[in-house]
């Protein structure tokens, strides 16, 4: 399965870019995601940031679906 | 009050001049229910940073989600407080320093309504609208991400 | 936070125009410590009363009592609320419906002082400030004397 | 003794002017004063006010010293 990863803020800086698409094997849990963007991109590991799976900020049980559009989010700072 | 409201721009490229909030409030002297309006302003502080003070805040956002946010701000405080008019404005790229970000705009016929809605409106968009700042700190290029409270 | 405040002129003759608030709101952008303004302007409705409605409200006050009273208010919002600023205005004479009879307006480092104190402002010139507003009702002359609740 | 007193808003309506001196004999207290007031202008009985005696809202066992400045006051209605 592949789907579309975009990163904001402190974490685009450290992806050194802002969108990407992702290949993985098979089904993928959220949490699942998270560890391999965390292998990917070990400095994110001191980051905190929320993923969002089609606009909504997802839980890690949750199984992404493609198509999917997942956001990694930093802390927001409007305002 | 269970009408949808239709989604309305936010987003304002570069600071917010004190001349667009005179021209809001101006626009709203035809509705004469109204009787309090309540307006927040953010502005840029120059805080002290190590490398500097601040200079300003480069401002993005995911648009799309953060466009959704605003939207269902703007639902549940209609829903939640007597409000003839609510405006949302924020922006996006560089804010210097003493510069406005962040323009909230809330009427309604009684203060009580426009200052609890003044106030829900700004803590729900610090803490649910993914929108990103990037502190610039001195004069060398240094910066700091923001982090909302 | 002790520190006296100069009494400010407070009185504006008239409505209180939307560029006003605009220059006051502009004066502040040099001082960059602030990060968040609150304002507060109270607007004029066309209630509907026996005899039409309400055109306008012609305010007066007992205006050394009054000045004492929102010098009085000023001093205990600055040691309350931890403020850079704080302006108040408020008309007298003839102000049209749709028009702007009172602006509050403070500035802090930080927007839950700002909120507060807005609140508190507006709340204390409501209660204690001796102004007193005869709302002009339809074509015919006739009026009624405001009272806040 | 003799005092300035100062009307506002409806009262000053129904006193038919904004201030006038009043004489009284011997020592009055800020409630016996607004007896005579109301002997005098027996429409402001149905109106509420308060009295401020030079500039401060006054409780009626008050006595008035003079020289003072006594003000009725409607019900506010700033905002």
């Amino acid at each position: 399965m592949s789907f579309q990863v975009k990163y904001f803020g402190m974490l685009a800086e450290i992806a050194g870019l802002s969108d990407e698409v992702w290949n993985a094997a098979g089904g993928l849990t959220v949490g699942q995601f998270r560890e391999q963007i965390l292998d990917k991109y070990p400095a994110m590991r001191e980051k905190k940031f929320k993923i969002a799976v089609n606009q909504r900020i997802s839980e890690d049980f949750l199984l992404i679906e493609t198509p999917a559009e997942i956001a990694l989010l930093p802390p927001f700072a409007g305002g | 009050m269970e009408k949808a409201h239709k989604p309305k721009k936010v987003f304002i490229q570069g600071p917010i001049s004190p001349d667009f909030v005179a021209k809001s409030i101006a626009s709203h002297q035809s509705k004469t229910g109204i009787g309090a309006h309540a307006i927040f302003l953010g502005q840029i502080r120059a805080d002290q940073k190590e490398g500097g003070p601040v200079t300003g805040i480069d401002y993005t956002a995911y648009e799309e989600m953060a466009e959704q946010a605003f939207y269902d701000i703007r639902e549940a405080a209609f829903a939640k407080f007597e409000l003839t008019c609510m405006h949302i404005y924020h922006s996006l790229g560089l804010v210097p320093t003493g510069e406005i970000s962040l323009f909230v705009f809330v009427s309604s016929p009684h203060r009580r309504a426009a200052f609890e809605a003044s106030e829900y409106i700004v803590e729900e968009i610090k803490a649910n609208v993914p929108i990103f700042g990037k502190e610039l700190i001195g004069e060398a290029g240094q910066h700091v991400w923001k982090e909302n409270k």
